[in-house]
């Protein structure tokens, strides 16, 4: 099963939401566009292109997106607002909050640039805390999606649903490995490959450099079950505990802080119905820096290497 | 004759009336709401000892001019998207006393709900909010500064949908000194957002003292004519017909590729003559005895207490 | 032991705040005070009085009470931002981040009016995701004290460490139990009670309703241990797992979303080094409301009943 | 004879120097030092194929002017605290390669250092940071509309001092879109933070257009004057002499009640004709033929390239 997943070559995933919008923009006529002098970083241009009308440029001002992107959902538009992940979270969080989650407004947030691989910019714009900050508004449906075609698929969806959406996605070319035609459910998780030993759930990037780890532990005779949870929230409890009452290992490898994110999220409700050992990829604590996706994955912690080790810690454990 | 003619027309009145719209013509009637929202704003705070007395009883003339007079809007069923209505954003949401006395006794919601002000389950949540679903608010405010921007994007749409009808906000002075005002206020100008009239409650009073001395905000008409509105100055109000009149020529302004703001100068408090004038009722409820020195400052109207 | 925990009487642990901060004034010509327009909310026209020409109003403006707060910090003062713990994070979190955390600024966000015991103003202003987020900044300290011995002390013993502190603590009266000439140890975890079967770690509000209901459980024959963190971040690990390794059943109790908060910082540091059952009090990912601050807490499910059924709940789980 | 005079004094010079302040007297070597600051960022940024030319480029005289000429400073031991010295604050923290590059070249660090730029490990992180302890950077930015508050900060630090040395910062144009600004702007002239001089890279340039398009700043003067401030606007921000000389100016006009401005005007991309008076070159590097290109039209100085 592994076996069978392989890159068809590499895009980057705010390249899918770009498309996904684009199309959108031809589907829906209540679809609108924002972004915060981003237009292009975030693949807007091709919706505003289309649909000049429908697109709205803020300027440098996120925290008046967010307000506007609510005024335009109150009176029935479907906003998608386009900034980098940083300006799309922290920046704005008390707006959010009140203007969106808790006044129900359906609009979707678009991060882009999120995390360690935005490389070169350094740790101002590196945020690795907005899917933690996201997850704990009520209300609001987190998703992180792993390429290029999950992110089409994803942004497509999240029109259809009704409600606030985070949607967070990243800014380099990344191996493609999910179906391009493929439809996308929000809060399913999704069974990439069946193990026994040990259950790894990863999220945005993170996924690939997951299934190459479990190819390279596959060789090693460890057998590595490997689960997508490209929606943080509403988390699928389900399909999680299913895997962990087979496997009673867990690895979660998401390109965030350790704290507060998905590891956090799959803590929280394995202490609640399963406690068994965890270890996470992610993270340790600290702010990224300047340097190249790759190498800045490496060095804190988030490549390969260190999902291998992080099984075989937890396995050491389990015994 | 258009909407926009002082005195109202009886015929107007007529008209909103058969299609449910809300719109009260006679001036008396007028005042005397004014009356008895400012009875139910001191009732309501003292009620719960909390809430916010002072810029609700400034901006009593202001929400019963806006709500009995110069929207267009259906006050049942209450339709959050809409369309084809004049839409209101609070932005100061600590006012909601006022806010909703004004929705309650123009139709939104039984009167007697006036009772549930700031009490576990209620829908009057000490902020407005649409959380639990109350008629009449769209956004939720009370975190200051969000609310022009929501107002942007409702006008927005309005546009979008090719839709003439007018969006109003009201925000306060002190409120200005929040960054994201000024994003709003720049973007629609920028933008030529010009279904837009924005109100600030311009008293000259925040929490922690007068605007000027807390943080002035200097010459505010220069301030928003640099930032390419359209400036309106009301001296008045508290004057009833004043805000009527310059709610109508705000109007009429409209339209011509500049946003309108109305300056409006009111009395924190006013009515009420201990709680006027000063930034000490902002958010504090009366005791018994200061309740029933305002009770007898504030007569009882034929429109009866909630 | 939990008997001798008696309440001397009420006040808010805010007004601790207030008389640490003039207290310090007078001890520390480089403590300076901020507002934004909330001076008296959060007691500081104390220090005001006192020291006018070293407290700077603000207005509403709280980003730039931060970054304002940092350009003090760089020229070595020791600033004290005051403002409701809403305002104080969610608000303010990306200036936080980059000229407090990130920039390394002896800056102390001082943070009132945190959680749902805020009371009758409602949900915009009932913030239960500061401790959350703040956890997530790398280099911050977080703190979130119980009563106003304690709060008092706190506040004076943050200006003695060099580093971005978070200190939240509440709005309303509450028990006054700590002792009132404590010395406040950041990072050490006070031990309140010993107890076999579960070990309660409560913060903040919360404290006072755990020593409540773990007397209440005592008299039903089960022995609770019941730790005060008041410090989430560093979180005092090697207290935490002492406690866990003899009672194996962890209860925590916080008034905050359960997503994000102490729960999960302690179910991180669990899952890794010792997964036991664990069960939360906390706001089960919801808004708060208006509302007197005990009936909220009833209703929200953060009151000593639930402290209690959350202990028996994890009893269960544990057998 | 003050440090406000202009040709500059030869003995000032000495003074600074013998303090190990640092002072450059001489115009024509300031004049080079430009010349070789604008080979710096080309190079800088084509090394790394990322980062921010079009900024830094139009900024090289402000950065010369000040570093060199104008601020009062002792690079070595660079102190955080900057007491009884000028303090310099970047907001618009992408355009590091310039402030790096006149930064090593003053002497806070290594002139060979440029070479790390946005590499893994370095201290020239892509947006100027403390956390690696890089001299001469007080706070990070990056995120925009942060560091005028910082600024702010400062200045009230040295008023509580008694330190009379004067608070620089430099602004986008584009950044002043962000509400945070007009937070600061308005707090300043309240409390009549008079030590202070911000500086405003009037480029009227942003990522994704000019400014006019993306969001218009309007009446940019009207906006800061309606704030409170002294304005002052400075047509030739790529003349050196000019630059020098409205810094200067500005000082002059500090101490008297109210915050200063200077408005300046600068060409994004000057000094290399094809990222000239465009938002093209923003945030792009060259490739090996325009970078080819862009050497050749940046001579190469007695200073020598790092
Ligand atoms: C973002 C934010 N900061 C602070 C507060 C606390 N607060 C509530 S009302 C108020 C003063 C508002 O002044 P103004 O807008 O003039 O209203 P007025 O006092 O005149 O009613 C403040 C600071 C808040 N609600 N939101
Ligand atoms: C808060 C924030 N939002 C967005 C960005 C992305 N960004 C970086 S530079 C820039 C344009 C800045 O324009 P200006 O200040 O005029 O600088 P110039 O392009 O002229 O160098 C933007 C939008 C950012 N760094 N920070
Ligand atoms: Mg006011
Ligand atoms: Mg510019």
């Amino acid at each position: 099963m592994l076996k069978n997943i392989v890159s068809s070559g590499s895009r980057a995933t705010r390249e899918g939401f770009g498309a996904g919008l684009l199309e959108l923009g031809r589907q829906n006529p209540d679809v609108v566009g924002l972004t915060a002098d981003l237009m292009e970083s975030l693949q807007m241009h091709h919706f505003q292109k289309e649909f000049p009308e429908r697109f709205f440029q803020c300027g440098i001002a996120e925290a008046n997106m967010m307000g506007i992107a609510a005024g335009l959902a109150t009176a029935g538009k479907i906003p998608f607002t386009g900034t980098f992940a940083n300006f799309s979270t922290g920046r704005v969080y008390d707006q959010i909050r009140q203007s969106i989650a808790y006044s129900h407004k359906n609009v979707k947030i678009c991060a882009s640039h999120a995390g360690l691989t935005l490389g070169e910019d350094g740790a101002t714009h590196q945020i690795l805390e907005d899917i933690g900050m996201m997850r704990m508004l009520p209300g609001m449906t987190v998703i992180n999606t792993c390429d290029f075609n999950q992110t089409r698929a994803a942004t497509i969806a999240i029109a259809a649903h009704h409600g606030p959406v985070y949607l967070r996605f990243g800014r380099p070319a990344w191996p493609v490995f999910t179906p391009d035609n493929q439809k996308f459910k929000i809060g399913k998780a999704l069974h990439l490959a069946s193990g026994k030993d040990v259950t790894i759930f990863a999220t945005g990037h993170l996924v690939w450099t997951s299934i190459e780890a479990a190819k390279e532990l596959a060789e090693q005779g460890i057998s590595c079950e490997v689960i997508n949870i490209h929606t943080i929230k509403p988390l699928d409890d389900e399909a999680i505990l299913d895997s962990v009452s087979k496997t009673r290992a867990v690895v979660v490898a998401e390109e965030h802080q350790r704290n507060g994110g998905l590891g956090d999220a799959i803590a929280n409700l394995l202490v609640h119905q399963m406690p068994v050992p965890m270890e996470y990829v992610g993270v340790k604590d600290s702010f990224g820096e300047s340097g190249k996706p790759l190498d800045l994955l490496d060095k804190y912690g988030l490549g390969k290497k260190d999902v291998l080790w992080a099984v075989k810690d937890v396995l050491d454990r389990k015994k | 004759m258009t909407d926009d003619t002082i005195p109202s027309s009886p015929s107007l009145a007529e008209r909103r009336k058969q299609c449910n719209f809300y719109y009260m013509a006679d001036f008396s009637k007028l005042h005397e709401l004014c009356a008895q929202v400012r009875r139910d704003i001191v009732r309501m705070v003292f009620n719960v000892q909390s809430g916010h007395p002072g810029g609700s009883l400034g901006c009593a003339e202001f929400f019963v001019a806006l709500y009995g007079n110069v929207l267009k809007h259906r006050p049942k069923p209450f339709k959050m998207e809409g369309k084809n209505q004049d839409m209101f954003f609070l932005s100061n949401g600590h006012i909601s006393p006022v806010w909703y006395s004004v929705l309650a006794r123009t139709g939104y919601f039984p009167v007697a709900e006036l009772n549930t002000f700031r009490k576990l389950n209620t829908r009057l949540q000490g902020h407005p909010a649409t959380h639990e679903g109350l008629p009449g608010v769209r956004v939720a405010s009370g975190s200051l500064g969000q609310g022009m921007s929501a107002a942007i994007g409702a006008a927005l749409a309005k546009r979008l949908d090719g839709d003439k009808r007018w969006i109003f906000c009201l925000t306060g002075d002190g409120e200005l000194e929040e960054g994201q005002c000024w994003e709003a206020i720049m973007f629609a100008a920028h933008h030529k957002v010009d279904n837009l009239i924005v109100t600030v409650d311009w008293n000259g009073q925040q929490i922690d003292g007068p605007t000027d001395r807390v943080m002035s905000l200097g010459n505010l008409p220069a301030k928003w004519k640099a930032f390419g509105w359209d400036v309106l100055v009301l001296e008045q109000g508290n004057n009833l017909e004043a805000v009527i009149a310059m709610l109508r020529r705000a109007k009429r302004r409209t339209g011509k590729g500049k946003p309108v703001v109305i300056l409006m100068k009111t009395e924190m408090g006013y009515g009420v003559d201990f709680m006027q004038g000063t930034h000490q009722w902002h958010g504090k409820a009366p005791n018994q005895q200061q309740f029933d020195s305002a009770m007898q400052q504030l007569p009882v109207t034929s429109l009866g207490d909630y």
